[in-house]
């Protein structure tokens, strides 16, 4: 009997390792906050991050960040209300970022998600962000060559789970989250609820048990 | 002497803009002040809001007693979903964008400049870490951007110019631009007026801008 | 107020022009044969077929092939149990196949609903359809370069639609449905049900409005 | 001399698959053969297997008084979705494919090479149609594939060789086969001998196959 469920955060990044390059979901909601704390607890080095910000206040990825656990950000917006952290770290020099446009950011994981190597976007055409990068003509409009983007590990929220792994996700709690879960060769979720297998409708299941490989049930209420 | 007009409100602005904007399209609007352009579209005409993170749908901000956490725009506000809304992840919402469903999307503005580039990322400060989020994305995937700005900066600088000389976020890519105190198309041509306040002349208009205008053809 | 029904398929596939590169959705099931049908009838001739298959026996698709008014097929797997119709004019030479994998077929699809002008898979290098293609290497393993599909009239079939065009469908109808949704110009969809606006859960919407172009209701029962 | 051996029926040459599949695996079967493999998973074993069409957790054949029209397999026979299963489009059911999470594929072939090169799509009847479905993306982006096919044609030809002489599907992503005679694991050093069906002897089966054989190591 397949059972992704496992009884903590704790255990659930127990095997993180140095240098794993780590995707964390979340857009304003839906970040898994609490595989965020359990990794900065476990105590994993040298990480690479890929997520749409660089954390906010001192919490959370912040909190991993002022760690100096993190060799470098993959973002699309380190700018926020409170970015205090990363701001420090990156006028030091201390960190490294690869600033990628938010579609692109979205597209080059789900490229690594499916078996797509690279592909051509017209995103960033002309701009800083696409210097030293490969372009092609294709019917007269102009593209930027993208890789594709994978992870060790993907930490994600969801909605609710059952035991296979099968997730659904909550209005714009859904937002990077189905997409990182296809991206990394071990992906976690948190969840709000656990669900009997069978119970979820099966046409309306975002992410498919396949894409999961350890959830744990958090039934933390207010994402806020 | 006085100046005998009256720059537009961000309010009123808003209005000119969702006066442009015909039933049935769906639409992207930028953080800040594009975001108010929803505002005023008439309840009943069915003017479809796109938010990046996933959104099709996007209704006003809820009454503080009846907030859904789970809803958030773009900018991490509260918002409602209307009725007919429906929710994907990010890589199929930017599919949306990048794949031209977009209709349109209305964007603030550093610069813009005659040949449609636009700069609203990035200043020439490069102390501050870079931000893009999915402005580059919008540029190069909706099927028309507009822009709403000031005419000018606050120090009195044209912000509709020339050439940019802030890093681009897309090339040649704005049609038309809401300003304070006109409405330009934006075409191969150059800055095109449509309209300006009333009471403020073309001469006065172009000492306040840093491009050639041409009168309406 | 936005009301995308129309109220036949005659006037659906009205404008579909000669020589226009048509999606055809369906997979065993999930076929929209009233629209296939009323394309047959509206005389539109020249045109380019996307779809997983050539036509089976001497109806819907096939029947179009045998009217000659298909130049070029664009499909994965044109050999069925019954393809007299395509078989006869591939062997006279009078039709023009491109063959694609099953999988680069619905990537290509969707890259072209999504912005990608092209992109690298795994898929069929070193095998007869990656010949003269363009193929490049990453990380030592080999990749060809495929290319985005547009049509310029999706013909899709759907289990419930409501009047801005949101769509669900049921089970395995579901396949290159949604999407060759996103690759048209004009998204045709004929659904089963049709259904009240704010009716369909949000989150489960498996092909939201913006896609759609038009609906016909045709409540035509079991697929079979 | 009459044979000593008896080879494997189908229904047998499934159950050995099906033997070799841990529980927790998602398995593509290929149409044909393959799909037998799933009538021999011990009831309470999770093994989830995946359809091209978009089907993740399909069951068995309903009754037929229990039939859902709308449930069909890559073959376009109805089948059944077990409790758990999952629906996606075909976009996403090949992403699975070819993004490399499928644990197993197992499909049927014309040729083995002893480089891992399979050829089952084509032959060399140019007056046919081609035909390719999903085999190639299998071929490409299952993690494992193994090959369920009769040791020789049916006019006694070897369907393990050195160099396959029909079109290729995949390059070197066989790992194992399974014939009516005998496993083999396919490596960098060609075919090594896993088992064979009592009383058949390497010799004998060298005989029948169109590439040294190695004994196990």
């Amino acid at each position: 009997m397949i059972d992704k469920f496992v009884s903590s955060v704790t255990e659930a990044v127990a095997d993180v390792r140095d240098g794993s390059t780590v995707m964390i979901g979340g857009f304003g909601v839906g970040q898994p906050v609490h595989l965020i704390d359990a990794l900065i607890e476990q105590g994993a080095t040298g990480l690479t991050i890929v997520a749409n910000n660089a954390g906010i206040g001192r919490a959370g990825l912040a909190r991993l960040l002022e760690l100096r656990r993190v060799r470098k950000v993959v973002c699309s917006f380190p700018r926020t209300a409170d970015p205090v952290v990363f701001d420090e770290l990156y006028k030091k020099g201390e960190i490294e970022l690869e600033l990628v446009p938010q579609g692109t950011l979205a597209e080059r994981i789900r490229a690594g998600g499916a078996g797509v190597a690279g592909f051509y976007t017209a995103t960033a055409y002309g701009t800083k962000l696409a210097e030293g990068k490969e372009t092609c003509e294709f019917e007269g409009r102009h593209y930027v060559f993208e890789r594709a983007l994978h992870a060790d590990v993907a930490l994600i929220e969801a909605w609710q789970g059952d035991r296979w792994g099968n997730l659904t996700y909550k209005e714009a709690g859904r937002n990077f989250n189905p997409v990182m879960a296809t991206a990394a060769k071990l992906t976690i979720a948190q969840v709000q609820h656990k669900v009997d297998l069978g119970s979820l409708e099966p046409n309306a299941i975002a992410t498919p048990s396949i894409f999961v490989n350890r959830v744990v049930h958090i039934p933390y209420g207010d994402p806020k | 002497m006085g100046q005998s007009w009256k720059p537009l409100s961000r309010t009123e602005m808003a209005a000119r803009v969702a006066r442009d904007i015909p039933e049935g399209w769906y639409v992207n609007l930028g953080i800040g002040m594009p975001t108010l352009v929803s505002d005023h579209i008439p309840a009943g005409k069915d003017v479809i809001i796109h938010s990046e993170n996933g959104i099709v749908g996007m209704g006003p901000q809820p009454k503080p007693d009846a907030v859904n956490p789970w809803l958030v725009n773009a900018g991490k506000q509260y918002v409602t979903l209307v009725t007919g809304g429906a929710i994907v992840h990010h890589a199929d919402s930017f599919g949306m964008i990048r794949g031209g469903h977009i209709d349109l999307c209305v964007l603030g503005a550093f610069q813009v400049a005659e040949n449609g580039d636009l700069a609203n990322w990035a200043t020439l400060d490069d102390a501050m870490p870079p931000a893009v989020g999915g402005a580059m994305d919008l540029c190069a995937g909706a099927q028309r951007l507009w822009i709403m700005t000031d005419q000018t900066t606050k120090s009195g600088e044209p912000k509709l110019v020339e050439r940019c000389t802030y890093p681009l976020t897309g090339l040649a890519c704005v049609s038309r631009v809401y300003t304070n105190v006109a409405v330009f198309d934006v075409s191969v041509s150059g800055f095109e007026l449509v309209e300006a306040v009333p009471g403020l002349g073309i001469d006065e208009l172009q000492d306040m801008t840093g491009a050639t205008i041409r009168g309406k053809g």
